[in-house]
C-alpha cells in the first residue's frame, strides 16, 4: 500500500507514524511537506500525525489546515481514499471541514498522558474491520484539546450513522458522547485522538493500536 | 490602521476555562461574580486606509481563520 | 579610578563588579570601558558564565573514562554507546527565573537545556527534571508546582521530547526559592558531532532563530545574584519561551549539519549573543567581528547593549566554512526562521562590534573568557551532623501507621499529577517512564534493542546533614538507579545547587559535596562529563539545603534484560544484596 | 452588571503566538496585515450595581489571578 505521512512545521509523531506504518505495511511511507500542493503519484493511505501544528497557537490544527497541501487532501478524501488523523491530525480535520465538530480544551485544563481504555464502537469501516465488535483496547493518549464537541443535532446524525468509531472507556476530557474518534459519512476519514501509532510494539506502549493498520491494509 | 478582534465561546458552548476562572475567584472570596467567559482577543496592524475594503478583508480572515464557526463568534471593531 | 564618559562607580556596580575586577578590567583593556564593554565584561564574568567560585574545585571530578568522548566544556557531555553512537547530555538550572514566573521560567529551562544538546548534533530522545519546592503549605508552593509543571509540558510536550522521568521534594528550605534542574539526553552519530571550537579566521557568522529583543536584559546577572524582597521588580527580565521555533530550530540545525557547511556552532544562552560569541572565538583561538545592524531585531532601536545582553530565546550561533552561507539560508527559509550573515571571524583574538557605522565595542577576548577572574573563596566544613543508630531510637508502636505516614509525606507521595501531564510517549521508543516500575527512566536507542537508561539523583537532606556523604550518596545512587534498570552505568552531569558562595559554611558544604561526589566518582568509574553550577539560591540570608542533583546515564545492551521492579507475586523470594 | 477585560502582553514580550498567526495569514495572501498581537478577553457577571465598588474589586481580581503582572497588562470596562 503506498502511503503519505503530512509533515507540517511542528508534527511530531510524523517519525512514530512513518514506523508503525512501514512496520504494518513493509514500505516506507512518503513525508510530504506541507508546502506541497500534490501527493505523490498512486499514493492511497494518507495520514496527518501528531504534534503541535504552527505551534498550535490559535486554535489546533486551525493555521494547519490552510496550508498548501491541504487542498489536495481535502481532493483526495473526495475519491473515497483512506485518510487518517491523530491528535493533531483529528483537529485539522475537523478544521477543514473534512470531519464535524471541534476538539477543545480538555475539561480539567491540563495536557494529559495516560493509556486509556477505548472500546471500538464500530468495525465496519476499513480502519477497524480487523477489530473484534466492541473490542476494548488500550491505546495512548497525550494531548491539551481533546475534548470533542460538536451541536445536539450533529450528535445525533453521527450517533445514527455509526460515525463514532472510538469510545472512551473512562472520559479523560470531556468530549461529547464518549466520542474518541469518528469517521465522515463516507467512512473513509477517521479523526482520532488516541494514538495508534503508539500502540503498534510491546516494548513501548502496547500492541492494541497494530489491527488498525492492519484492518487498512487488508482494505486497499 | 489597527483591527481589534472579539473572539469567544458561542452561547450554548461549554466554557471550562470560563468555569475554572469562576471557581478560583469564589474561592479568593469573590462572590459577586456570577460567571465568567473567556474569549480572545486579536489585534491586527494593518496597512492602507480604506476602512470599508479593511472591514471585508478582516471579516474574511475571522471566518477562515482567526475563529471556528463550530464554536465561536466574532466581533470587528476598526480604529 | 578611570572612567569612560558616563560611566561612574555606582553603574559599575550595577554591574556585579567589584572594585578588584574593575582594576582588572582596567589592567587588561588598558583603558576605562564603555557602557556596552562593561555590559559585556558584566555578563562574562557572572557566576553564572565565569563559575569564578566554582571552577577550582570543579576540577577535583573525574572526567576521563575509556568510553567518554567529550567532557565538561563544551555545550554538554559526550559518551561512546558503541555501534558508532554516542549520546549527548546536561542538566541545567533555571531556579530565579521560575521563582518569578513558574510557567516561562521552567518552559524556558526546558528550551535551553534542548539546545544545548542538539547544538552538538544530537537529535534529544529524552527530557528529565528535578524539583524542589517549599513546603506543600507554604503560601505560593501550590502556584509555583502549578507553573512550573505546566512550563516544563507545555514546552517539552510541543517540541516533541518525551518527558520520562524526574524527581520531587518538597522542603521549607525552597520557601523562597525552588530549584528547576532539566536535563536532556540526544542521541548522534560519534563522527558527527559539532562543537564550539573549530572556528577559523575568515568565516562567515551566521546568526538563526528567532529575533533579538529587550528580554531579559540582565538576566545573566540576575541568575546569580541573591533574591531580596523587591526581586519582584526585577520581573520584566523574565523571557517568553516558544516552543514551536524551538522545534523548528532543532530540525532547521539538524538538516543543516547533514551537510558538511559548519565549522563551529553554540546556542544563545545566558548573556546570548555575548557568551556564544566569545565562547567560539575562545575556543578556536580567533577573534569576532560583529554588525549589529544585521542582528535580527525584533523592536526598534536597539542599543548594542541590549542586543548584546539580550537573552531572547531559541536563537542560535553558526560559524559556516567559507562561502557556505547559501546552503543554511536555505534551510533557515524554508523553516520561516530568522537567519542573517552578521559578521565574520577575524585573527586578532579580540571581539570588535560596529552599530551605525562606528566602532562600540574592541575587548581582547581572553580576559572575557579562560582568563576571567577565579577564586579561592574561603570555606569551613560546615558541622556535620552526628551519626544516629537506630537502637537510639523509640522502637515505634504501631508499624503499620509509621508506614502510611511514610507513603503519605509529599516527597513519597504519587507524582502522577506532575507526570500524567507530561509527553512521556513522543519519539515511541519510551520502554519505561515515570509510569512504569522502574529505578530508571529506559529510552530504547531507535531502531536498535539496546537502550539509555537515565535517572536522577540526590538526596538534599543528607548533603544537609554531611555534605561529603551526602554528595558520594547521591552519585552512589544514580549508580544503583541504573544498574538496578540493567543498564552498565557510564556517565553523569550534575546541577549543582548552593547558597552564597562567599559565606565560608556555604562554600564548605560546596566544597564538601564535590569532594564526596569526586570520590563516589573514581571509585565507581562514573565519570563526570558535564553539568551546571547554580550559586546564590537563598532569600534573605536563608540559603536551600545544599542540592547536588545527578544525572546518570547508563546503557542497556538488551532491552529484553532490562530489570523492573513490578510484578512481584505471592511466594517470590527476596534477596537483600550489599550491606 | 457586566466587567469586560483585556489582558495583553506589556509591550517588548514576546508572542509568539501573534507571530505564528501573522505567519499564517501572510501564507494566506493578507499582506496588509503588519503585525498581530494576541491577548484574552475575559467577561465577568456581577451581581450588584455599585460601578465604583465594582472597578476597585475587578482591578483587584485582575492584579491577583486574571493576569500575570510580569508579562501581563490589563485593562477593564463596566458596563
Ligand atoms: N518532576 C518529575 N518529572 C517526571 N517524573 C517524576 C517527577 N517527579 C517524580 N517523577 C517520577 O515519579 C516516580 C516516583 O518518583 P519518586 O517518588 O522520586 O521515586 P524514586 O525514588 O523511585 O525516584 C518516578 O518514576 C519518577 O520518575
Amino acid at each position: 500500500m503506498k502511503s503519505a505521512v503530512i509533515v507540517f512545521p511542528g508534527s511530531n509523531c510524523d517519525r512514530d507514524a512513518h514506523d508503525a506504518i512501514q512496520g504494518v505495511t513493509g514500505t516506507a511511507p512518503a513525508m510530504v511537506w506541507h508546502q506541497e500542493t500534490a501527493l505523490p503519484e498512486g499514493t492511497q493511505f494518507v495520514m496527518i500525525p501528531g504534534g503541535f501544528s504552527y505551534g498550535d497557537y490559535l486554535r489546533c490544527g486551525a493555521m494547519a489546515s490552510h496550508s498548501a497541501i491541504m487542498p489536495a487532501i481535502i481532493a483526495h478524501a473526495a475519491t473515497g481514499a483512506p485518510i487518517l488523523g491523530v491528535c493533531n491530525g483529528f483537529q485539522i480535520l475537523t478544521e477543514c471541514g473534512l470531519l464535524p465538530g471541534a476538539l477543545m480544551r480538555n475539561a480539567q485544563l491540563k495536557f494529559i498522558c495516560e493509556e486509556t481504555p477505548i472500546t471500538v464502537a464500530n468495525t465496519n469501516t476499513r480502519f477497524t474491520s480487523r477489530y473484534t465488535p466492541n473490542a476494548k483496547l488500550m491505546i495512548p493518549i497525550a494531548h491539551h484539546d481533546g475534548n470533542y464537541f460538536a451541536d445536539t443535532e450533529t450528535l445525533i446524525r453521527i450517533e445514527n450513522e455509526g460515525q463514532v468509531v472510538f469510545r472512551y472507556g473512562a472520559n479523560p476530557n470531556g468530549s461529547a458522547n464518549d466520542i474518541a474518534g469518528l469517521v465522515n459519512e463516507q467512512g473513509n476519514v477517521l479523526g482520532m485522538m488516541p494514538h495508534p501509532e503508539r500502540a503498534v510494539d510491546a516494548k513501548h506502549g502496547g500492541t492494541d493500536g497494530l489491527a488498525l493498520f492492519e484492518s487498512l491494509l487488508g482494505s486497499a | 490602521m489597527k483591527a481589534k478582534i472579539h473572539v469567544y465561546l458561542k452561547p450554548g458552548v461549554l466554557d471550562p476555562q470560563g468555569a475554572a476562572v469562576a471557581g478560583a475567584l469564589h474561592n479568593m472570596g469573590y462572590d459577586e461574580v456570577a460567571s465568567v467567559r473567556q474569549g480572545k482577543l486579536i489585534e491586527l496592524d494593518l496597512t492602507g486606509d480604506d476602512v470599508e475594503a479593511a472591514r471585508v478583508r478582516v471579516d474574511e480572515m475571522c471566518a477562515k481563520l482567526l475563529s471556528n464557526p463550530v464554536i465561536e463568534s466574532y466581533s470587528i471593531e476598526l480604529e | 579610578m578611570d572612567y569612560a564618559e558616563n560611566i561612574t562607580a555606582e553603574i559599575v556596580k550595577e554591574h556585579g563588579l567589584s572594585t578588584d575586577e574593575y582594576q582588572v578590567i582596567l589592567d587588561r583593556m588598558g583603558r576605562a570601558p564603555n557602557l556596552v564593554e562593561l555590559g559585556i565584561f558584566s555578563v562574562m564574568w557572572s557566576e553564572h558564565c565565569s563559575y569564578k567560585s566554582s571552577r577550582l574545585h570543579l576540577g577535583k571530578l573525574p572526567t576521563k573514562g575509556e568510553k567518554v568522548i567529550q567532557g565538561p566544556g563544551e555545550n554538554a557531555g559526550v559518551i561512546d554507546i558503541g555501534d558508532g553512537q554516542a549520546a549527548i547530555f546536561k542538566m541545567e538550572s533555571h531556579n530565579h527565573p521560575s521563582y518569578i514566573e513558574p510557567y516561562q521560567g521552567a518552559a524556558t529551562g526546558v528550551g535551553g537545556i534542548l539546545r544545548d544538546v542538539f547544538t552538538m548534533g544530537a537529535r534529544p530522545i529524552a527530557l528529565m527534571n528535578a524539583l524542589r519546592f517549599g513546603a506543600p503549605d507554604h503560601a505560593k508552593t501550590r502556584q509555583l508546582v502549578d507553573g512550573v509543571v505546566a512550563g516544563i509540558g507545555g514546552y517539552g510536550n510541543c517540541v516533541g521530547v518525551p518527558t520520562v522521568g524526574g524527581e520531587t521534594n518538597f522542603h521549607a528550605g525552597y520557601n523562597g526559592n525552588i530549584l528547576v534542574n532539566a536535563m536532556a539526553v540526544g542521541l548522534a552519530d560519534a563522527d558527527k558531532i559539532f562543537y564550539a571550537r573549530g572556528a577559523q579566521p575568515g568565516q562567515p557568522i551566521v546568526y538563526v532563530g528567532s529575533k533579538t529583543g529587550r528580554d531579559g536584559i540582565h538576566g545573566a546577572t540576575m541568575a546569580s545574584a541573591e533574591f531580596d524582597d523587591d526581586s519582584a521588580e526585577k520581573r520584566p527580565t523574565v523571557q517568553v519561551g516558544d516552543p514551536f521555533t524551538e522545534k523548528k530550530l532543532i530540525e532547521a540545525c539538524l538538516e543543516l549539519m547533514a551537510t558538511d557547511a559548519i565549522a563551529a556552532i553554540q546556542d544563545m544562552g545566558a548573556a546570548g549573543l555575548t557568551s556564544s560569541s566569545v565562547e567560539m572565538a575562545d575556543k578556536g583561538g580567533i577573534g569576532i567581528e560583529l554588525d549589529m545592524d544585521k542582528v535580527p531585531q525584533r523592536e526598534t532601536n536597539m542599543s548594542t547593549y541590549e542586543m548584546m545582553l539580550s537573552e531572547s530565546q531559541e536563537r542560535m550561533l553558526v560559524i559556516m566554512k567559507p562561502g557556505r552561507e547559501d546552503v543554511a539560508m536555505r534551510i533557515f527559509e524554508k523553516w520561516e526562521l530568522d537567519v542573517a550573515v552578521i559578521g565574520q571571524t577575524t585573527d586578532s583574538k579580540r571581539m570588535v562590534l560596529t552599530h551605525k557605522g562606528e566602532t562600540v565595542c574592541d575587548i581582547p577576548i581572553a580576559p572575557l573568557a579562560d582568563d576571567a577572574p577565579k577564586y579561592d573563596r574561603p570555606w569551613h566544613a560546615p558541622e556535620v551532623r552526628a551519626q544516629i543508630t537506630a537502637s537510639d531510637v523509640a522502637k515505634p508502636a504501631h508499624m503499620g501507621e509509621i508506614l502510611l505516614k511514610l507513603m503519605g509525606s509529599p516527597d513519597m507521595a504519587s507524582k502522577a499529577w506532575i507526570w500524567s501531564q507530561y509527553d512521556r510517549h513522543v519519539m515511541a521508543d519510551t520502554v519505561a517512564s515515570s509510569q512504569d516500575p522502574s529505578d530508571a527512566a529506559i529510552v530504547r536507542i531507535h531502531g536498535t534493542n539496546k537502550a539509555l537508561a537515565i535517572t536522577t539523583d540526590c538526596t538534599p537532606r543528607y548533603c544537609q546533614a554531611d555534605p561529603f556523604e551526602g554528595g558520594k550518596q547521591a552519585v552512589a545512587e544514580a549508580w544503583r538507579n541504573l544498574t538496578a534498570a540493567g543498564a552498565d552505568p557510564i556517565a553523569i552531569t550534575d546541577c549543582l545547587n548552593f547558597g552564597n558562595p562567599e559565606r565560608r559554611e556555604i562554600m564548605g558544604q560546596f566544597v564538601g559535596c564535590i569532594d564526596g561526589m569526586a570520590e563516589a566518582c573514581a571509585k565507581l568509574d562514573f565519570p563526570v562529563v558535564s553539568g551546571n553550577v547554580s550559586l546564590y539560591n537563598e532569600t534573605n540570608g536563608a540559603a536551600i539545603p545544599p542540592t547536588p542533583a545527578i544525572g546518570g546515564v547508563g546503557l542497556i545492551p538488551d532491552i529484553d534484560k532490562c530489570g523492573q521492579f513490578g510484578g512481584l507475586q505471592e511466594g517470590d523470594i527476596l534477596l537483600l544484596v550489599g550491606e
